[in-house]
């Protein structure tokens, strides 16, 4: 994804709250109810991500050693001095 | 560009087949994490949007759960993972010096849950049941998921134990259930934070 | 597009439709031109003996940015949506109109929506209500504001002439708002699955001149709790039309 | 069980008739080997789509000709439409989809084209397949039951599905929690196997960016799966707790939360869509790159938007909720996700395009099927943005201008990408080819019936109808002729379709038998399942695992008197 979408996205996200000021059809739910649910969306949203995220760059550490490694293991050795 | 890995005069035979990146075990029992992970933040989402609606939390006429004497037990499973951590240590020295350090990181699992299902039988004599209300219901499903878990887990470094005093542990095996273990501990800081407090 | 097919019938319908339109523009713009090169690549490179195929790695500059510029151009399409789309949901969900001729309560259950109508003096929950099963009547050209409420399940309050859907949430009440611009008579579906009974649902709005619901309105007793229409009651309805129901599919029709 | 059960070797254990017998049932019913199981999950799929099918058949007939009295199945009530509804799209999502695409193919696929013996899990690997025919047997069980089976929808959305007094199926709806936990638990386990076999098991010399694109995909897929279906798992526990042990969790009446089940649903029921999207992506990708005798355009950009998509599709799952009661300011956020994702999507489909530039295309039936899978998903992708706005989405949620749009997406994925990757690994996968012919009827007497089928559907969800009803005589603005007349068309379609895959079938299994032999690689392509013998023995390669040299797409180089280069070849 490029940088660039995600800055208008932000952009875009941040045009919002002005429309949310007027927003007087909020639904006739407890204010606290509705931010536990943008709470645990934004919750359940990051947590995988981060999750994921720390997972692969652990792998991706490990495989580039271990691809180094091999390299290092296929080239001649270099002879004695 | 990717260029062609050829290079001819390099013999690659010497290679093991199915060289692991990590230790198949290992890598098997964090994916399995992440799952259980997600599932636990399943539960924890859905216990504070149904709290987010109630008027009083815990419901009026609920008996308290207790924070006192489950941080007792909450200490007990932490300090089960650095014991079962300077186990692992030990056994990539020597094996068989591991034995006496996780037999203690088991004791101490244990305990939490022996003592979990003590505290268990107390609450349910004061009326809190999975049907009693909201708090109930949560309380047993989020708990017991966790106590099913450390059951498991359990049951994971027990098998370690008896493979590792028959001298058969193999380093992936131990892995496993290590990796399994610390995820339990971990998740119960989360859930004493939003079941309890 | 829509309009083929559904009238028009309030303020907002417009404004979605032509939410639709745009999308219905940028996007089939975007189809056509790529379904266009893919058919005639698949010509113009079918297999021919002698000719052999081209080695192109797609990594390097000239040729990666016959992806990456539709890649920007699609991003620029999106944006134009997105600014319609939150325009449109801002004035339909979010909005209410500051001053309603009437607020109106829908009522969804198993299998039957009742329609409480503040009486003459324009107040809900007064000893002038007035109760209907089915049949919502409103005055064109009023901005009314509605509640939903459900005794049971989800049900959806859908009025395809307006454009306007809303689930109904147990528990919950939930507040929007319509104006009306014809006058005629439409259906309104129940859109969400809510039992045995789902297809069994229909409602209808009425939409009539200010005289026309003035006199209706008259018509009315007052107090009308249990409301009759087409002769059941709100009780009785579910059970009424699920056996209807079922000979409905033992007798064929 | 799944300790008892010893592989044969090779050698020996033929000597007495009961070995003999135990040998058959440990080669095909209880084999570690990935290829066999492969070969189980992609049976079951198919038999579960067949019934699939058939429920589409028997509710499509209703809605074409209300109250007459179906071939096959009688009267459709308006119980048995909801039934049939519900479990023709949980079955063709959980038990086709899911185990043909990620499970058949991953399970073929991933060890054979990564240059291993097995998964390095097989006995895992093979609970996995036992726990998913017991879910499969179960949710068919529940048509068996008093009340009959689940009708709620595959969304299941409770009150409905929480409450008996409501669904009328006390204990369809549990059933079918159950049954759909326990496939969640089967493709979890096989999950881990894919996920772990891809990075640990790779032959020597295959880098990162040495594994073919289908093999990426299916892993992604599989991460994006298990990363999602943890919260779906929690909740199906809650429900089920709701339907049998007295909670109430969903129930407003006792302080629970309706809502909360579609925000626990969707958060896996969003990914899962490009759980079943990207297989299929990798299949197609596979096979236009030996067709068109190409190498595949920017690998590196399709690897990298395949991630783009798996970390955007956590974040766009409130678009279904958009009108279900949710906050409305979270629709704007959820608008923008969606259509950051056309992006990375939108881009895959270019490159698969421009892959065609330059090429020498064989029009072959899995290449037709692969084509068809570009060009079909297209449309299934463009008709999205529509939903996914919020503002049109006002209009359009829960019409059957959704059902043909996701159905355009599905019926790609699912049937094309599958037709498309059996044909073109048949020949491995039993070492027989495919009549040509009688693919390319097949082909064609699929895809044809197929627009016929949706485009109706398209008109009629414009026109404003709406979902999961048995009967629209009860709605006049609905009932008018040219309607029906719409909906008649789609169901002879369907009809003629479903004829049609009795070619398949039969082409299928004679094949087997009356086929050519294909020999080691009849298509001549680079990537290392068609360096194995046809079909691979158990092991793969009992010679000696291949070494890797080079990327898998490497057509036609100029370099080369060929125009292939496998990845195993030297030089």
């Amino acid at each position: 994804m490029s940088r660039a979408a995600l800055a208008i996205a932000f952009a875009l996200a941040l045009l919002v709250p002005g429309a949310a000021e007027a927003c007087s059809v909020c639904f006739s739910t407890t204010e606290e109810n509705r931010w536990a649910f943008i709470g645990t969306t934004v919750f359940m949203s990051v947590l995988p991500l981060g999750i994921l995220f720390g997972i692969g760059t652990w792998l991706r550490s490990k495989v580039l050693e271990m691809e180094r490694h091999h390299e290092a293991a296929r080239l001649p050795t270099p002879p004695a001095p | 560009m990717s260029a062609p890995i050829t290079n001819p005069e390099l013999e690659l035979v010497d290679e093991a087949p199915g060289r692991p990146v990590v230790e198949s075990a290992v890598l098997g029992t964090v994916l399995f994490c992440v799952v259980e992970a997600m599932l636990f933040a399943g539960l924890v989402s859905a216990h504070t949007i149904v709290r987010s609606n109630a008027v009083e939390w815990p419901p009026p006429g609920q008996p308290r759960l207790p924070i006192e004497s489950t941080l007792l037990n909450t200490a007990a499973l932490l300090l089960s993972a650095p014991v079962l951590f300077y186990a692992g240590r030990v056994f990539r020295r020597n094996r068989r010096d591991a034995l006496r350090p996780l037999a203690l990181a088991i004791g101490l699992g244990a305990f939490f849950v022996a003592f979990q299902g003590y505290e268990w039988l107390g609450l349910l004599r004061e009326g809190l049941t999975l049907t009693s209300s909201q708090h109930g219901s949560f309380f047993y499903l989020m708990i017991g998921m966790h106590a099913a878990h450390a059951v498991a887990a359990l049951v994971a470094l027990v098998w370690a134990w008896q493979r590792l005093f028959d001298l058969r542990l193999t380093p992936g095996a131990f892995g496993g259930a290590a990796v399994f273990w610390y995820f339990v501990v971990a998740v119960w800081p989360v859930l004493y934070w939003r079941v309890y407090l | 597009m829509i309009e083929r097919y559904l009238v028009q019938a309030s303020t907002f319908a417009a404004d979605i439709d032509f939410v639709i339109n745009l999308i219905a523009v940028l996007v089939g713009f975007w189809f056509f031109l790529t379904a266009g090169v893919f058919f005639w690549l698949l010509f113009r490179f079918r297999r021919r003996d002698g000719v052999p195929s081209e080695y192109i790695t797609g990594e390097e500059k000239e040729h990666k940015r016959f992806i990456s510029i539709p890649h920007y151009l699609i991003m620029v399409c999106d944006i134009f949506i997105i600014v319609a789309a939150i325009q449109v949901w801002v004035n339909v969900k979010q909005d209410l109109p500051e001053n309603p001729h009437a607020e109106i309560r829908v009522i969804g259950q198993q299998w039957a929506w009742t329609f409480v109508h503040p009486g003459p003096d324009g107040e809900l929950d007064t000893a002038d209500d007035i109760v209907t099963v089915e049949e919502l009547r409103v005055e064109v050209n009023q901005p009314y504001v509605f509640h939903l409420e459900s005794r049971d399940v989800l049900h959806n309050f859908s009025v395809p002439v307006f454009r306007l859907k809303q689930d109904v949430i147990p528990g919950r009440v939930i507040t929007g708002w319509f104006e009306a611009t014809k006058t005629g008579t439409h259906d309104i579906q129940c859109a969400e699955i809510c039992g045995i009974g789902h297809g069994l649902m229909p409602g209808r709005i009425v939409i009539e001149s200010a005289a026309d619901h003035a006199a209706w309105m008259a018509g009315k007793a007052p107090n009308q709790l249990a409301a009759t229409v087409r002769g059941t009651t709100v009780a009785a309805t579910g059970g009424t039309k699920l056996a209807a129901a079922s000979g409905d599919a033992l007798n064929a029709n | 069980m799944a300790e008892s059960i010893e592989h044969p070797g090779h050698a020996g254990g033929h000597d007495a008739p009961h070995d003999h017998e135990m040998s058959f049932w440990s080669k095909y019913i209880f084999s570690t080997d990935h290829k066999v199981i492969a070969m189980q999950y992609l049976f079951t799929g198919m038999a579960m789509g067949l019934i699939g099918g058939f429920f589409a058949y028997a509710f499509r007939m209703q809605l074409a000709f209300p109250g007459m009295e179906v071939p096959g199945w009688g009267m459709v009530s308006p119980a048995d439409y909801n039934s049939l509804v519900t479990n023709h799209g949980t079955i063709m999502i959980f038990w086709v989809a899911m185990p043909v695409l990620i499970a058949a193919f991953g399970n073929f696929l991933i060890p054979l084209m990564i240059g291993c013996d097995d998964m390095v899990f097989p006995k895992i690997n093979r609970l996995s397949f036992q726990i998913f025919f017991v879910s499969a047997i179960v949710l068919l069980s529940s048509f068996f039951v008093p009340g009959g089976a689940f009708g709620g929808a595959w969304t299941a959305y409770p009150p409905l599905s929480a409450n008996p007094n409501y669904s009328l199926t006390p204990m369809g709806s549990s059933i079918w929690v159950v049954a759909v936990a326990l496939e969640f638990i089967a493709f979890l386990l096989g999950g881990i196997n894919f996920i772990t076999t891809a990075m640990n098991a790779r032959a020597p010399g295959m880098k990162l960016y040495d594994i073919p694109i289908v093999v990426w995909m299916i892993v992604v897929a599989s991460i994006l799966f298990m990363a999602s279906v943890g919260p779906l798992i929690a909740g199906a526990i809650m429900l089920f707790m709701d339907q049998n042990i007295g909670t109430h969790f969903f129930d407003p009446a006792y302080g629970g939360d309706p809502i909360l089940w579609q925000h626990l649903f969707w958060f896996f029921g969003h990914p899962e869509v490009y759980v079943v999207l990207l297989p299929a992506m990798g299949i197609t990708a596979e096979i236009i790159t030996v067709f068109a005798r190409k190498k595949l355009f920017a690998y590196r950009t399709v690897l990298y938007t395949t991630f783009g998509t798996g970390v955007l599709s956590f974040t766009v799952w409130a678009h279904h909720q958009f009108i279900a009661g949710i906050d409305p300011r979270m629709a704007h956020v959820f608008t923008i996700t969606t259509l950051l994702i056309s992006i990375p999507i939108a881009e895959m489909c270019f490159v698969y395009v421009a892959t065609l530039y330059g090429g020498s295309i064989t029009f072959s039936t899995p290449m037709l099927w692969a084509l068809a899978f570009i060009f079909e998903f297209l449309i299934g992708g463009v008709t999205g943005i529509f939903l996914g706005a919020s503002g049109s989405d006002i209009y359009f949620h829960d019409t059957y201008f959704v059902l043909a749009h996701f159905h355009y997406t599905f019926f790609p994925i699912a049937i094309i990408g599958t037709f498309a990757g059996v044909t073109f690994w048949y020949p491995k996968m039993f070492g027989k080819m495919m009549n040509d012919t009688l693919g390319k009827l097949h082909f064609w007497g699929t895809v044809i019936p197929f627009n016929l089928i949706f485009i109706p559907l398209f008109v009629l969800g414009a026109a404003g109808q709406h979902r999961r009803i048995y009967n629209y005589e009860h709605f006049p603005e609905l009932s008018a002729p040219w309607m029906q007349d719409l909906r008649q068309v789609a169901t002879i379609a369907l009809v003629v379709m479903l004829g049609m895959q009795l070619v398949f079938f039969y082409n299928f299994f004679a094949s087997m038998f009356r086929g050519k032999a294909a020999g080691k690689n009849p298509w001549k392509s680079n990537t290392l399942e068609w360096t194995a013998d046809s079909p691979p023995p158990h092991g793969n390669w009992p010679e000696g695992l291949p070494n890797v040299y080079r990327g898998p797409y490497e057509y036609s180089h100029p370099d080369r008197d060929d125009d292939y280069w496998p990845q195993n070849v030297p030089s």
